[in-house]
């Protein structure tokens, strides 16, 4: 089973060399695009099954040490239940998004050569069972996905965008390696075995914590450390973008997972859950706030994938807690609750990237005040959008609904770790959640009724077609994941059973106990008090709708009849207005509004301009909203300037005559020799 | 060692040495231009063949020389390197427009210098050592002063006298090494002789075997280019030929870190003396820091990358620094990786140097779109170079935080914004160079000799076949290094303690 | 589980809250119209008028998409399952186990998404405020809520309405000062959610009011009937839901007889009536605030709820 | 081997000798006048060489006696002259750092080089212990020397006389192998400097005032 996934990771190295090797040939880039595609897509499907073999029968973990690696010793390559758990999501979501590249019109070498790459560095990553194996993959990630951010680099922006990516994935590297090289302690061993048998005590514990966090953090998009996030995914396309939202950043947080809930060992204290708790509920309310201020739609989207890591990130700071309190079930729970969510997050995310890639293909802009009304022209892409709108505002029956539902069950039963401390942070950080998902519903209303809904704002969008085939089925794909995974969550944590076992401890009950009977259809939690049937929910709500639409239509059978907009008694626009008045229509900015208002102003430093001309004069008046991320400003800013001025101080010592040179050797040397004068009269 | 040498007797170190002096001999009658770059390539190529053969090398002391695990590497590697950059200047010898007497010091003093090289490996004598790579020194001033203009000749007279008053230090270091040998070997050979200083050190005076390394460190730091000691390197590296540049900080730098690893090799046997590792941790943060932070303010690429080598001497000094297997085997593996891509890095750079007749970065923008095929590969030997994966510099970056972050967690803090600062800003100077819209090709005069655009591209696999070979090999280091490699590199990494 | 007596007590329920929701908002309309000094029309208007619109043709805007025919519908759905599940005159109704307040604040945010992408679809200007507002409030009004249940969950140790419910009767917990935090902070979620004044006004369709009104101008016809009638389904939720909670007496245990269940029906429409009359108290005599005063509101009852846990932490020693 | 005491003497009186030129080098003011103390100081060397080589009864050593007297006590000098005649030097010194300060560096030098020998006492033999010394106060000075003069003649100078404080040691360790060919490598190597100021006529490049003259030279602005 290792081979074949090893084999598959090859063979999508080879895919690149395929790519690169098209590079030199004018005229094969069609044929190369769907090689690459197409064997991406079989790749993807294959790692889903063979994951899927794994977790759904338990295959025995045999760690495999592989026939090269690094000087120093042997890759080492495992699959346990966690892994395979995100090899599932790599699996679907690269498969999704290759079946929809395979729609699009072919991409450039640029876009080919990285793509199977960061798909393997991924899955690479993901079965790495040694440290510098998951880092080399880890990194191979980054730097493949730096490359499709930079694909499109005629634009500055988008340079900018690339590097400042990158700089976070290398900072992410520099924290991960030394995190290593803590756990390792001076015996060396970088293997997963041996790290888990010697867990880290003492300072040596919270510098794993602290460089963990910020090293996954800073690749998962963590507040504070996101500010890379929402440009890097201006410039991707759509499937690009898709894989790197629905899986990289589950991958980052794999190996925040597997660093500080696995390889930690099991006995690390509970407060080690209160910095992911805290970062996790700050990150979804700020991912999700600024997700209702984007003007475009996939950082827009970006910012809601910030809100749901923060929720994943919640839950692995959860899960040690309870399991640092001795409250296994729970720890059980909110691991659960985190893995499904990882899972949910990934393919809806996916979807709707796809769906912002289609969009983007159709109406050539993803300027949400560019589109409109497409819901006319495109109504599949619409459908797909709204399963994935559903899904991402968490609304019952979808997928991410039931996620959520264990999340806030397992934060509701944070009271259960007896420190008022922590009990106070639960309690911020449930009414944190709540805020998020409140607003991830805001910005997904915004996201479909500006984009789907209304009338189109340009001609260009106005003359949107539907996506073409292919598009529309890799659309499907992920939607119909999506419902599925929204009424099966139960049996979807039996299937995750083995990955929860690994981060909550071996002998815990995973939340889909089947305590009343029908096996899998039930979520529990609490002790088995509180209950979630989606299937149950799910019938119901058809069931009624079925009877309400049945009465209503027998009582009124009258035909809706269509007419002109009646809009609060507005009279209609003049004709040369083909797509009527526009000021009419709300915007990106306006509907904004009341969130930037309340929220925005103290959060995120939105402030609005509105410049009213005197009356007379015949010039339009001019309104402007700007809303800026503050963590640069503290963070970054002083950073670089600090930089600077270190480096300017430095210059000094360059500037030197031959003299000056030969005055810093010999110091060096006078300096040296005194050293050793006093060092030998101690 | 699969098989044993035919001739035991045979000096093999030695023909390693004479056959670049003889061909340096050969090469000063040919006047020709392409007659002398072709000859410059074979007889680079049989002394590639030659040091293979050092592999094969049942090891120890023959005479003057010793082969062992430490330096067969890092000449195979030298050779390698030295091949690929005369394959380099055959397709780039003619834009530097050299007169025929010029042509002829070029290729004298890159053959000698290889020799020289060799020998600062090879040798088990440190006096020997000092002398070859005093001649190495004094080649690479030559090779640096070539051309005759003013700056080169500012570069060269800075490297000559740093270099030079480096050296001297050196020697009397060595001086030092014998006298603290004298009194338990008695007169003769043996007292400079490296492998009996390592065995006797344990019983030598504490005192002298200090000096000794003080000078030696800050005698043969000087050419490693450790901060403070590291003000001639930048200018040197940046000017002259940009074959140069490659063989500089591919190779002289390595030979002279190796010099340094061998005198800490010997103090550090003695466990009454300064513990060695220390100094060269102290001067390694030192050079990491600098550099990372003057990277920021280069505005030539040439001199970018020079700093860069700095930077990487000082991770390599304090891999060597830290000890330990572990810590030898990331510095070793460190000096390889960083020789095979910066070079692959200089032999980019220069090709684009050579296009837009220019090295400011802000003249050589937007390669890849101007030139894809240069542009992709200098991004990712630039990549390679900041020690993103999968090649060599990222597995001995590795190895070295790891190691760092065990055995002196306090260290990491430093180290950590050293190596990220650093590295940000070769992300920046890649950004730069090969993204973006491209700047215009400088014109080309027919006089000058330099490539037209359809003449450079029939000879640009002169350059990219070097880069994409050294890519290749750095690839193969880091992360599938043949099993008998690795096995004499872990060897290697027990030599120096 | 599955017993008859559930599924009586359930096709009881249901038909109950079916018949209460245009009554409820009638009731109110006319103790409204009483305590201003007006006659006011009948309780039962409500019920006429969506009768009335039922029968009318309905008109769509010319670029109104599916969404404004499918969104009363879904709404509705979301809105009458939720109401379902809140126990009313007696508990252990055959939806009990589906009865969970995390899945009524989902199914509540359903309805809420479909009202706004309803009133999103024409593209007009009043639409999209509503929405924005709508949405924008529950940004505060869903933490007040959770924190709530965080309350009623860490006393009774679950999330299930019926077992909250059941808790709250037979445990014995009497007055906590967390209870009542968390009756004040939930009252003004309710308050928010059903758009009653102060936050909004119901009974107006003025500009300066929009946020629910504002989402319905373009519908019409059965369309109309169905967003009347989901207010008034929503509105009876809120009601059956804070005297579920906090009024649980006289409630019909579960699997008790049909006098048991004679009790409760008496009982719940007494507390319901109560309710009303509160509520009609509470918007006679005061006035309608800003719409940006509203988060400062919700604010103010988030706050609340959190202090309601935090003081259930430090009183009962749970730390 | 056995040394009396005369031979000890007279050993140690050609490295003190050496050391008063190194601090006379130091002091003088002249161009002239510091390459004749060089070749006085090239003249010891070449003693101290020749009597080391009696009495270690080391013939090589009269080898690099012989260059030594040769080159740094006739040729190299006799060079320098040459060239400050053809490049018209400015015959006055101009130093970067006052004769008075040099000459109390050079003292805290001296000081140092005896601190750091001083714990050498176990083992060693009293001669090469007080010969190190000696020659390691040699090299410090002539480093010193480089560092506070400005004129590339008397840099030329100073890295000479460090050379010589280098061979004062080499010939005092007994039975040092390849004295004559490490010697005469350094040799080299000063001669090669000595030509490149010839052949590249450097006159200042150590320190010009000239700054519009050296920025361009240094490839790289600010």
């Amino acid at each position: 089973m290792l081979t074949g996934l090893l084999l598959g990771i090859g063979l999508l190295a080879l895919l690149a060399l395929v790519a690169a090797g098209s590079g030199w040939v004018p005229g094969q880039e069609r044929r190369a695009a769907r090689a690459v595609h197409g064997g991406c897509l079989v790749i993807g499907l294959g790692f889903a099954g063979v994951a899927a073999a794994k977790l759904g029968m338990g295959l025995p973990e045999v760690p495999m040490a592989l026939p090269f690696g690094p000087p120093w010793g042997a890759a080492v390559v495992a699959l346990d239940g966690l892994s395979a758990w995100f090899l599932l999501l790599l699996g679907l979501s690269g498969a999704s998004a290759s079946l929809f590249a395979l729609g699009m019109p072919p991409e450039t070498g640029r876009v080919l050569v990285p793509f199977p790459l960061m798909l393997a560095g991924m899955a690479l990553t993901l079965i790495a069972a040694d440290g510098f194996t998951l880092l080399l993959g880890f990194e191979v990630m980054s730097f493949a996905s730096w490359a499709l951010i930079a694909a499109d680099h005629a634009e500055a922006e988008n340079r900018a965008a690339a590097r400042r990516y990158l700089m976070f994935a290398v900072l992410a590297g520099a924290c991960l390696v030394p995190a290593f090289g803590l756990l390792a302690g001076p015996a060396g061993s970088l293997e997963f075995s041996a790290l888990r048998a010697s867990p880290p005590e003492g300072w040596r514990a919270g510098a794993v914590l602290a460089l963990g966090l910020a090293g996954a953090g800073a690749k998962a998009g963590l507040v504070p450390l996101h500010a890379w996030l929402p440009p890097a995914y201006r410039a991707a396309s759509g499937p690009v973008s898709a894989l790197m939202s629905g899986v990289m950043y589950k991958v980052a947080l794999y190996v925040l997972a597997r660093l500080l809930l696995d390889l930690c060992g099991p006995v690390q204290p509970a407060w080690w859950g209160v910095p992911l708790v805290v970062a996790g509920a700050v990150s979804a309310l700020f991912g999700a706030l600024r997700a209702n201020m984007e003007a475009e739609i996939q950082p827009l989207l970006a910012c809601s994938t910030i809100e749901n890591i923060g929720f994943i990130t919640l839950g692995f700071g959860l899960t040690l807690a309870f399991r640092g309190a001795d409250l296994g079930p729970l720890a059980a729970l909110a691991a659960g609750a985190s893995l499904l969510h990882a899972l949910n997050h990934g393919i809806f995310k996916t979807l709707l990237f796809l769906v912002a890639g289609a969009v983007r293909n159709a109406a050539g802009s993803q300027r949400i005040d560019r589109l409109g009304g497409l819901i006319h022209a495109m109504p599949v892409t619409a459908l797909a959008a709204l399963v994935g709108i559903g899904a991402a505002a968490s609304l019952p029956p979808l997928a991410g609904f039931a996620s959520e539902w264990l999340l806030l069950e397992a934060l509701l039963a944070g009271w259960r770790v007896s420190d008022i401390v922590f009990q106070v942070v639960v309690a911020a950080a449930t009414a944190l959640v709540a805020m998020a998902a409140a607003l991830a519903a805001a910005a997904m209303v915004r996201f479909f009724g500006l984009v789907f809904l209304g009338r189109p704002r340009s001609p260009r969008g106005a003359g949107a077609r539907e996506a073409p085939l292919k598009e529309r089925w890799a659309l499907l794909l992920p939607a119909g994941l999506v419902v599925l995974l929204g009424l099966f969550p139960g049996l979807l944590l039996a299937l995750a059973a083995p990955a929860i076992r690994v981060l909550a401890g071996p002998a815990t009950p995973t939340p889909a106990t089947p305590t009343p009977a029908p096996a899998g259809l039930v979520l529990v939690a609490g002790e088995g008090a509180s209950t979630y049937l989606p299937l149950a929910v799910a019938l119901l709500l058809a069931l009624v709708l079925v009877t309400l639409w049945f009465l209503v239509r027998r009582r009124s059978t009258g035909a809706t009849q269509r007419g002109p907009v009646w809009n609060g008694g507005f009279s209609d626009p003049p004709p040369f207005l083909h797509f009527g008045d526009p000021l009419t229509q709300p915007g990106a900015a306006g509907f904004a509004q009341p969130l930037r208002q309340m929220l925005g102003s103290a959060l995120l430093g939105a402030r609005e301009v509105v410049m009213m001309r005197p009356p007379g004069d015949p010039r339009p008046g001019h309104f402007a909203a700007h809303a800026a991320d503050p963590t640069p400003g503290w963070l970054l800013m002083p950073l670089a300037r600090l930089r600077d001025g270190i480096a300017a101080r430095a210059e000094r010592l360059r500037d030197l005559t031959i003299r000056g040179c030969l005055s810093l050797s010999f110091g060096t040397l006078v300096v040296l020799l005194a050293l050793l004068a006093w060092l030998e009269a101690r | 060692m699969p098989f044993d040498f035919p001739l035991p007797s045979f000096p093999l170190p030695w023909a390693v040495v004479f056959l670049p002096w003889a061909g340096a001999l050969l090469l000063a009658f040919l006047p020709r231009e392409r007659q002398a770059t072709l000859a410059n390539i074979g007889v680079s190529a049989a002394g590639f063949l030659l040091a293979l053969a050092l592999l094969a090398h049942p090891g120890g002391i023959q005479g003057w020389t010793h082969v062992d695990a430490l330096n067969t590497p890092l000449v195979v590697l030298s050779f390698l390197i030295g091949l690929t950059t005369a394959v380099f200047s055959h397709g780039a010898v003619g834009a530097e427009r050299f007169d025929a007497l010029r042509l002829r010091a070029y290729h004298v003093a890159f053959q000698v210098f290889m020799g020289a090289q060799a020998l600062a490996l090879l040798a088990d004598n440190m006096g020997v050592m000092w002398v070859a790579i005093e001649i190495a020194t004094m080649a690479s001033v030559l090779m640096v002063a070539v051309h005759g203009t003013p700056p080169a000749i500012e570069a060269a007279w800075k490297l000559f006298i740093l270099c030079g008053v480096g050296i001297t230090l050196a020697l009397f270091g060595t001086i030092i090494l014998y006298l603290a040998a004298q009194p338990l070997v008695g007169h003769g050979d043996s007292g400079l002789s490296w492998t009996v200083l390592r065995g006797l050190a344990e019983q030598a005076d504490p005192g002298v075997l200090n000096l000794a390394f003080v000078f030696l460190l800050v005698g043969y730091g000087t050419k490693a280019g450790l901060v403070p000691l590291h003000s001639w390197l930048p200018d040197a590296e940046a000017e002259g030929p940009i074959a140069i540049s490659a063989v500089l900080s591919g190779l002289l730098l390595n030979a002279a870190l190796h010099a340094v690893l061998r005198a800490k090799a010997i103090v550090g046997a003695h466990d009454g003396a300064v513990a060695p590792g220390r100094f060269l941790l102290a001067f390694g943060l030192a050079s990491l820091l600098l550099a990372a932070f003057a990277l920021w303010r280069r505005r030539d690429a040439r001199r970018f990358f020079a700093w860069s080598s700095i930077e990487h001497m000082g991770l390599a000094a304090i891999a060597f620094g830290l000890g330990g297997v572990a810590g030898n085997l990331a510095g070793l593996l460190h000096m390889l990786g960083h020789s095979l891509c910066k070079s692959a890095v200089f032999f980019g750079l220069g090709a684009a140097v050579r296009l837009r007749g220019s090295q400011k970065t802000a003249d050589i923008a937007g390669l890849c779109a101007s030139h894809p095929g240069l542009g992709w590969a200098l991004a990712i030997a630039i990549a390679a170079v900041a020690g993103l994966p999968p090649f060599s510099l990222f597995a001995s970056e590795f190895l070295l935080l790891t190691e760092v972050a065990a055995r002196h967690a306090w260290l990491i803090l430093p180290l950590g914004i050293g190596l990220l600062t650093a590295t940000v800003a070769k992300l920046h100077i890649l950004q730069a160079l090969c993204l973006g819209d491209p700047t215009p090709d400088a014109p080309r005069d027919a006089a000058s000799g330099g490539a037209t655009g359809a003449d450079w591209f029939t000879r640009d696999w002169f350059t990219l076949g070097p880069v994409w070979l050294h890519l290749a090999l750095a690839l193969l280091l880091g992360a599938a290094l043949p099993g008998p490699l690795a096995m004499l590199l872990g060897q290697a990494a027990r030599i120096p303690g | 589980m599955l017993t008859f007596g559930s599924i009586i007590v359930q096709a009881l329920h249901l038909a109950l809250v079916l018949a209460a929701a245009p009554l409820v908002v009638g009731l109110i309309r006319w103790l409204k119209a009483r305590m201003q000094g007006r006659r006011g029309a009948s309780p039962l208007q409500p019920l006429r008028d969506m009768l009335k619109l039922l029968r009318k043709r309905p008109v769509l805007a010319e670029n109104a998409s599916m969404v404004s025919e499918v969104a009363p519908y879904v709404a509705c759905t979301a809105s009458l399952v939720a109401l379902a599940c809140i126990p009313s005159f007696s508990r252990g109704m055959l939806l009990a186990p589906v009865g969970d307040l995390i899945l009524l604040v989902g199914l509540l945010a359903l309805a809420r998404m479909a009202l706004a992408l309803a009133g999103l679809d024409v593209g007009t200007g009043f639409g999209g405020l509503g929405a924005a507002r709508e949405m924008s409030f529950a940004v505060f009004a869903e933490p007040a809520l959770l924190l709530c249940v965080l309350t009623f969950a860490i006393l009774a140790g679950t999330t299930n309405l019926d077992l909250i419910a059941a808790t709250f009767r037979d445990g014995g917990l009497g007055l906590r000062v967390s209870l009542a935090l968390a009756a004040v902070a939930m009252l003004a979620v309710a308050v928010a959610e059903n758009a009653r004044i102060p936050v909004d006004n119901p009974g107006t369709h003025l500009e300066v009011t929009m946020v629910h009104e504002a989402m319905l101008l373009e519908s019409s016809g059965r369309h109309l009937a169905l967003w009347e009638f989901q207010a008034a389904l929503k509105l009876t939720l809120w009601l059956a839901l804070l005297s579920a909670i906090f009024v649980p007496f006289g409630t019909a245990p579960t699997g008790a007889g049909p006098l048991a269940w004679v009790l409760g029906l008496a009982a719940w429409l007494l507390k319901l009536g109560a309710l009303c009359f509160a509520l009609a108290v509470f918007e006679s005599a005061i006035a309608k605030m800003r719409v940006f005063r509203v988060p400062e509101f919700l604010g103010a009852a988030l706050l609340l709820a959190l202090l309601a846990a935090a003081l259930l932490f430090v009183s009962t020693g749970l730390a | 081997m056995t040394f009396g005491q005369l031979p000890y003497d007279v050993a140690h009186l050609f490295g003190g000798g050496m050391l008063l030129l190194s601090f006379m080098l130091l002091y003088q003011r002249r161009v002239t006048a510091v390459i004749n103390g060089l070749a006085i100081q090239g003249a010891i060397l070449a003693c101290a060489a020749a009597w080391q080589g009696g009495m270690q009864s080391a013939p090589q050593l009269y080898l690099t006696a012989l260059i030594a007297f040769a080159a740094k006590a006739v040729l190299i000098p006799l060079a320098l002259r040459v060239l400050i005649r053809r490049l018209d030097m400015d015959r006055t010194v101009d130093t970067a750092m006052g004769v008075g300060p040099s000459l109390i560096a050079g003292v805290a030098l001296v000081a140092l080089a005896i601190l750091v020998v001083l714990p050498i006492t176990t083992g060693a033999r009293a001669i090469a212990r007080e010969d190190l010394a000696l020659a390691l106060s040699v090299v410090l000075l002539g480093m010193l020397m480089m560092i506070t003069r400005r004129n590339a003649i008397l840099q030329v100078a100073g890295l000479m006389s460090m050379e010589n404080g280098l061979i004062l040691a080499a010939v005092g360790v007994a039975g040092m192998p390849l004295v004559v060919e490490l010697s005469t490598a350094a040799l080299v190597m000063v001669v090669l400097v000595v030509a490149g100021v010839f052949v590249f006529q450097i006159r200042e490049r150590f320190d010009s005032v000239d700054v519009s003259l050296l920025d361009p030279h240094r490839g790289e602005g600010r």
